[in-house]
């Protein structure tokens, strides 16, 4: 296995998890689309650390990926949860007020 | 002394960490908080003492200096440079500021521990006093005006919580937001300053803008049709303007006293304010390159003037200490202007020490005169009066400063302020603009001489004016932590601390060269000089005999003047010193007169000219000009005429019109629909119009998140793509 | 550093294999031999013998978002903990034990802090928090 | 590098001997296949008559065990002492129809019970029956176990969502977030006895502790000793055993997440759960027991030394699998709040405690064990210290 | 081999479920579709000799984040007074914004597509692992040695990031106190 086939894979997953987030209008499913774009690029890392470097930084990097990701997504559905108590809906486009009013 | 990481940055990381570990434990315990701030500064103090003592006594020349620096961030790639560095600096000027500031700080807190011991908020208010002891100290210790700016704004923050330090008052509240946006303007402008030396010479370093200034680097170089240099010099000059409470943006340092009275002290009077001259300073070359020194030196003198004449009315005890403050610094940007250096400087040191002293004693009268129906502490001098008896120690220490500041011979401020005024007269018989700023000055000097006694006989002399406040005040006693600070401090307002002749120029004179230490010192840098120049990395080691010194990096303390401009500067000195002593004895004659024989009262002079009167009780109006005309007649309404804007033509005609004009659209092309051509090129039109057109405009407008994400993402490989073409 | 082989992990896919070939087997098991009548009241969902009213897919409290929450932040904890645990012991051999256990230790210290919030905060209890929900 | 099955196995001849004889005979090399095939057979063999038997005599045993307990005798009827209930059991859930309720979502009721058993089953793959007899020894090992075994929250999850019942949904929100919560503590209490050991594999784990007690991590010293009880009460909530059977309480939530499952997929359900007691179990006796250590490192080279080990290693899962089933009939069921009490409030603070207490124990004395501290103190001094 | 086996199997696995994520229209299934996504990942960790990426990929999305998705979704996933019971919202997007998604896929398909072209171009793309390519090592420890030693700083970062996490989403998700105080 050389390095392309890994490149094109995280390539694929990229562009899926952009398609996610462009064609979804749910939060937790553009949250999902996020989660693809991450692992897209950690894995990436861990590839580049595979074939090009001979250190194993790329693992760290995709180390701390995951533990931003997580981070992320923790945050990131507390905040859905809270707008959904307080908008009742999980639509983006209901996230376009700033007040609460509508 | 070996400069490290481990000598050096105590000084500065000790108050911080006491803010850090006060912050989380003042909740639990506030003496401990309390404890833990005085420790550190203590502790500081003896570092920077080290400090002091070793560029002072041990190396005692005006080029010796220390310069480290770290990376702070590199976000170099190829071809892009962007590499931040931050670093320290430490040369005479800022070793002697280091000592003050620590010392100072010191004093205060041991006063404060007095002073705030029956306070709600004791602990709270030690930890907001180390976070600016701290960044003051780390303002000092920068190498570079980002650094100092953004220990400059956290200043600015600790003064605008300890302004609204009893926020519970509205008026405090009101005097901390006032305080803060006043020297937002400032900063704002200094912002703007350093972001266009930056973007011209790539660095804001004090030693690159000196060697960028030799370099000619500033040459030529415009910015909205003015010269750089000046542009720079002004941008800065403004921060000053703003944190040392110079004409116009000085309304916010009288209300600042609405916090508490150490606070005062350390803030307003002695260290922060005069951050803004201690920026001034750094940057003269610059300014002195931008030839806005004339302009200065006015600013200074009319700040100085007219911030006397104010505290002539001022009834307050704490009003007429804070004009007189302003009054002062005035004075420092009066020296800045006509090129005194060493002598702003030398006022910034002995102003710093004296009026910190008087500060602290006015806390003391304060604390200890009480109205026993409000329960309020007492501040109207007209309720004082007699307390010489009651307070004895407090008025000795009070004395003494208010000698200093009046300008008496063998006093430190007469010694720093008789040489800035002697540099203005010597400046003034060269170029005239500086008339205006000597004149203004040597008047002020009188002023402050009389409100100065004023306050001191209304306060201490004659009978007492309110029995009541009086019959209540404990006779006090020498305790440490209250009349030890003041004496300690009062001792420093000596002349012969700062210069061999303390008396005027060569009156009086002990020893040599040393004696004059601070005239030999603390000089202006010549930016020639510093073109080869060296700086070390900050570690764990000092390898300092490796740097090259360069030959000497500061002008000569004899100003290098031929033998006829010497003899012209020493008249004028021996000339202003003689002046300024008449003018200050009459205003003292004056107060004395006044006061204490009652010889013509001064309610007549009032009553005579009760409209300058007037005018002076309402502090010239700026206030009323700053609330009245530019904030509610001018900001204000510039808000209202956005909001309008906004609102009525954005709104009404940019987005509603498009509406309209497509309706419109849409009726033309629906008559000619009806009438001329077929469905397709209306149909066609109206979907150009109304969808395309319209829809996408509101598209744009509307927050919709996905819309932000295709903009991103295309943008994004629109970025890509360039680099994969690169 | 040890070399191994990538055929150390054919277990696991074979046991994965296996375990969907005996799942997906028993389900034809039981596809062939269970029998198939099922009536309308036997394919409701089972309350008791009452009809059930309306979908049980409904909202539910948020107090289990929350364990959900400190459950991640410490799963990444032990995460980032693992690789350093295991090479304590070497660091302790080597001599620089004190560096990993101050570095550890600061790490660790951080994060019972935050959990030390959420205990004074209350987050990590049931019944309050339902209380709390309760009263509004 | 690590241990396991195979590399077991190159330590015979008659099987370099193999390789090299089909290698020449095919023309290629045939290691892999032959690994793959060696796998396929031991992963069958372990699948199908070490822990469905195990999922099914749990059953048994757990029926037996009780009625023990509460002076009743149990199944008796199909074969001696019942013992054959469990294949009548088995034969019993194929037989019976499948159902899927009404509104259910229909893909997620089928993969529920796939993903708990796979969670489940993958662990196995470095279960340390013996030195030689374990699949694989992973470098990873144990933290590979606890990662893949995440997958049966999941699936209760998820078991609990796709068949539209209240029950259901009620029972798989709270076993989620048990499995879940209570995998920290389990973690941490791993973490400790990693730290001492210094490595993740299997072998590692058990190779540093011996045969007898006092070499068991278990009396390594006082942190270790708690950190097994947290761990072992950590362990019986994540398999949902009482007292922390919640999620299928029974009095409350009729059967919990698997209220609408029938015939195989309760099977399934079942089968994982007991399985997932068993490997729990099996990681406790290897990280706190010396796991297939046996006494005086019995016939270590020999192949019959594998038999030994497996033995050790079964004596100490069995009685800790009996343990657990006792806990079960003697202890009442707590309740939710006490649930999330017990893990956030006590067993979390007393294992990330331990973590530190094992830390500090290594730093201080080398990671050497309170037993040898005590009788070996001639040598400690000499080298302590530290 | 085995090594190709399981590539192909754990990319097929990546692909066929992130497409998945993207196609099925219920909010559950696409978290099932991205459960199945981080799965075949970890394989390719696995691929690529990552056994310790590929644990904590397992441990940290599959035990935690699908967990904390899973509770989200039943946590907003509908509104009790519609009884729809589904999670067939019509928040999962139209035709409209899966248009927009394609397009804009399309342009940085073809962006990162020129990158690649030009990366295989030199000879990236059949650059190999310099041993034999079935061959790994252990990487656990010097992960370890170097959470400890050179990346120590971004480790200890992690925590305060967590703590930031922790107190931040605990606070946002906390149910809301009683509006009089």
């Amino acid at each position: 296995m050389g390095l392309a086939p890994y490149l094109i894979i995280s390539m694929i997953l990229f562009i899926l998890g952009i398609v996610v987030m462009m064609a979804r209008k749910n939060i937790i499913a553009i949250l999902l689309g996020i989660e693809l774009i991450l692992n897209a690029s950690a894995l990436n890392f861990v590839a580049y650390s595979r074939f090009l470097t001979n250190n194993i930084d790329g693992h760290i990097f995709s180390l701390f990926i995951i533990v931003v990701a997580a981070a992320e997504a923790a945050v990131g559905l507390a905040i859905v949860i809270r707008f959904f108590q307080v908008r009742k809906s999980i639509h983006i486009d209901e996230a376009v007020w700033l007040n609460d009013e509508v | 002394m070996e400069y490290t990481i481990f000598t050096i940055l105590p000084i500065f990381l000790l108050p911080f960490l006491a803010f850090v570990l006060g912050s989380f434990i003042v909740k639990r315990s506030e003496k401990l908080a309390m404890a833990i701030s005085t420790v550190s500064i203590f502790v500081s103090f003896l570092f920077s003492a080290k400090i002091f003592s070793d560029f002072i006594f041990s190396q005692f020349s005006k080029d010796y200096y220390i310069h480290k620096y770290f990376n702070w961030f590199d976000l170099s790639s190829q071809g892009l440079e962007f590499s931040v560095d931050l670093g320290i600096y430490i040369d005479n000027m800022a070793a002697v500021m280091l000592l003050m500031v620590t010392g100072v700080a010191t004093l205060i807190h041991v006063f404060s521990i007095w002073y705030m011991a029956d306070d709600k908020k004791y602990g709270k208010f030690f930890v907001y006093l180390s976070l600016f002891t701290s960044a003051m100290i780390g303002l000092v210790l920068s190498d570079n005006l980002l650094s100092l700016f953004i220990f400059w704004e956290i200043m600015g923050f600790c003064s605008y919580s300890l302004i609204g330090f009893y926020h519970e008052k509205e008026k405090a509240g009101e005097a901390s937001l006032k305080a803060f946006m006043t020297t937002r303007v400032g900063d704002v402008i200094f912002l703007l300053g350093i972001v266009a030396i930056w973007g011209v010479i790539g660095t804001v370093n004090y030693v690159d803008i000196y060697s960028a200034i030799a370099n000619g680097v500033f040459e030529g170089k415009m910015v909205l049709g003015i010269s750089l240099a000046t542009f720079a010099g002004f941008c800065i000059f403004a921060g000053t303007v703003g944190k040392s409470a110079q004409f116009p943006l000085q309304v916010w340092l009288p209300d600042a006293m609405m916090g508490p009275t150490p606070c005062s002290a350390l803030i307003h009077a002695a260290t922060m304010v005069a951050a803004g001259v201690y920026l001034s300073l750094r940057m003269y070359p610059l300014m002195e390159l931008g030839g806005i020194t004339p302009f200065i030196a006015c600013v200074g003198g009319l700040t100085a003037f007219g911030a006397a004449t104010i505290a002539l009315v001022q009834t307050d005890l704490k009003a007429v200490l804070a004009y007189s403050t302003i009054s002062q610094l005035g004075y420092m940007v009066l020296g800045v202007g006509v090129g005194a250096y060493n002598a702003a400087f030398m006022h910034l040191i002995t102003h710093a020490i004296f009026k910190a002293c008087l500060f602290l004693s006015a806390g003391s009268v304060i604390h200890s005169l009480h109205d026993h129906q409000t329960h309020d502490h007492v501040q109207e001098m007209p309720r004082m009066g007699g307390l010489k008896t009651k307070l004895p120690l407090t008025f000795l220490a009070m004395m003494a400063c208010t000698l200093a500041i009046s300008g008496v011979p063998l006093f430190s401020g007469f010694v720093s302020k008789d040489r800035i005024l002697g540099d203005a007269l010597y400046m003034a018989m060269t170029n005239k603009v500086y008339w205006v700023a000597y004149l203004l000055g040597a008047l002020g000097a009188g002023l402050t001489a009389f409100y100065m006694f004023r306050m001191m006989f209304l306060t201490f002399f004659g009978a007492p004016r309110d029995e009541d406040v009086y019959k209540h005040c404990h006779k006090e006693s020498l305790k440490w932590n209250r009349n030890v600070p003041l004496l300690l401090l009062s001792i420093f307002t000596l002349g012969i601390f700062f210069s061999g002749s303390p008396s005027g120029q060569g009156i009086v004179k002990f020893g040599g060269e040393k004696y004059e230490w601070f005239k030999v010192l603390m000089v202006k840098p010549i930016p020639k000089n510093f073109t080869t120049y060296s700086k070390e990395k900050l570690s764990t080691q000092d390898n300092r005999d490796k740097i090259l010194w360069p030959k000497s990096s500061y002008e000569s303390h004899d100003y290098g003047l031929n033998e006829e401009d010497e003899h012209r500067l020493h008249t004028a000195h021996i000339i202003s010193a003689i002046a300024s002593v008449v003018i200050a004895s009459i205003g003292i004659l004056i107060a004395f007169l006044m006061y204490i024989r009652q010889s013509f009262s001064s309610e007549r002079i009032i009553s005579r000219a009760a409209k300058f009167y007037k005018i002076l009780v309402n502090k010239y109006y700026m206030d009323h000009f700053y609330i009245k005309i530019v904030i509610r007649r001018g900001l204000l309404k510039f808000n209202r005429l956005l909001a309008n804007f906004d609102l009525g033509i954005y709104d009404r005609y940019a987005i509603d019109g498009w509406e309209h004009i497509s309706r419109y659209c849409y009726r033309i092309a629906d008559f000619f629909d009806r009438y001329a051509v077929d469905k397709i090129g209306v149909d066609g039109f109206g979907f150009v119009i109304k969808d395309v057109l319209n829809k996408g405009l509101r598209f744009l407008l509307a927050g919709k998140v996905q819309f932000y994400f295709i903009v991103l993402f295309l943008v994004l490989a629109f970025y890509m793509f360039r680099i994969s073409t690169a | 550093m040890s070399v191994y082989s990538i055929d150390v992990f054919m277990p696991v896919l074979i046991l994965i294999a296996l375990t969907v070939g005996v799942v997906l087997g028993g389900h034809f098991l039981s596809v062939f031999l269970a029998p198939k009548k099922s009536s309308k009241f036997q394919t409701t969902p089972y309350e008791c013998g009452e009809l059930p009213v309306g979908m049980a897919w409904s909202m539910f409290n948020v107090r289990f978002y929350v364990v959900g929450l400190i459950f991640i932040i410490f799963d990444v904890e032990s995460v980032l903990m693992f690789p350093v645990v295991s090479v304590f012991k070497s660091f302790n051999d080597m001599g620089r034990g004190g560096l990993a256990l101050i570095e550890v230790l600061i790490f660790m210290l951080i994060l019972i802090s935050g959990m030390a919030y959420c205990w004074r905060k209350g987050d990590l209890d049931w019944v309050k928090s339902y209380k709390r929900k309760q009263v509004e | 590098m690590n241990g396991g099955l195979i590399p077991y196995l190159s330590g015979f001849d008659w099987f370099n001997q193999t390789i090299k004889s089909t290698s020449a005979f095919l023309s290629f090399d045939t290691t892999s296949l032959l690994s793959f095939l060696i796998y396929a057979v031991f992963a069958s063999l372990l699948v199908f008559l070490v822990l469905m038997p195990i999922g099914g005599l749990g059953t048994y045993a757990e029926r037996k065990i009780s009625a023990d307990l509460q002076a009743r005798i149990g199944p008796n009827r199909v074969g001696p002492y019942g013992i054959l209930q469990f294949l009548a059991d088995g034969i019993k859930m194929v037989l019976k129809e499948d159902i899927v309720p009404v509104g259910a979502d229909r893909f997620v009721f089928y993969l529920a019970p796939l993903l708990a058993m796979v969670g489940v089953f993958m662990t196995v793959a470095v279960l340390p029956l013996s030195s030689g007899l374990t699949m694989v020894h992973l470098d990873i090992g144990v933290f590979y176990l606890l990662a893949v075994s995440s997958l049966v929250g999941i699936a209760v999850f998820l078991g609990g969502y796709a068949p539209n019942s209240k029950w259901s949904l009620l029972g798989g929100m709270r076993g989620a977030s048990q499995i879940i919560s209570y995998e920290i503590p389990v973690v941490i209490s791993v973490l400790a006895i990693v730290l001492l050991s210094g490595g993740m594999s299997f072998d590692v784990l058990v190779g540093s502790q011996g045969g007898l007690p006092h070499r068991w991590f278990l009396f390594h010293n006082p942190f270790t000793f708690l950190a097994f009880f947290v761990y072992f009460v950590g362990a019986l909530a994540e398999a949902n055993r009482a007292p922390f059977d919640l999620p299928e309480a029974e009095s409350e939530l009729v059967s919990g997440y698997h209220t609408e499952y029938t015939g195989m997929r309760f099977a399934f359900f079942a089968l994982a759960e007991y399985v997932e007691v068993f490997v729990l179990c099996a990681v406790a006796a290897a990280l706190f027991l010396g796991g297939y250590n046996v006494p005086g490192e019995l016939l270590k080279d020999h192949p019959l030394g594998q038999l030994l080990q497996l033995g050790a290693f079964f004596t100490k899962t069995l009685i800790l699998y009996y343990v657990v089933i006792w806990v079960r009939w003697t202890l009442p069921r707590i309740r939710v709040d006490q649930l999330m009490t017990i893990c956030w409030k006590y067993l979390t603070p007393i294992a990330l405690f331990n973590l530190v207490g094992c830390a500090l124990w290594m730093y201080c004395f080398d990671g050497k064990s309170i037993v040898s501290l005590l009788f070996e103190s001639g040598v400690g001094a000499a080298s302590g210290g530290h | 081999m085995f090594l190709t086996v399981l590539f192909f199997l754990s990319a097929t696995l990546t692909i066929a479920s992130g497409i998945m994520v993207v196609v099925v229209r219920n909010l559950m299934h696409s978290c099932m579709a991205l459960l199945g996504c981080f799965i075949g990942v970890a394989g390719l960790y696995v691929t690529l000799g990552a056994n310790f990426i590929a644990a904590v990929q397992f441990m940290v999305y599959v035990g935690g984040v699908i967990i904390l998705m899973l509770f989200a979704i039943m946590l907003t996933g509908n509104k009790p007074e519609e009884k729809v019971g589904s999670f067939l919202l019509p928040a999962m997007g139209n035709r409209r914004t899966l248009t927009w998604g394609l397009i804009t896929a399309l342009v940085f398909f073809l962006s990162v597509g020129k990158i690649l072209l030009g990366m295989f171009g030199i000879g990236l793309g059949k650059k190999t692992a310099p041993t034999d390519p079935s061959l790994f090592e252990s990487t656990v420890d010097e992960i370890g040695t170097l959470l400890l030693t050179d990346h120590v700083l971004a480790f200890e970062m992690s925590s305060v990031l967590l703590l930031g996490a922790l107190i931040g989403a605990a606070i946002i998700a906390r149910p809301e106190t009683s509006k009089e105080k």
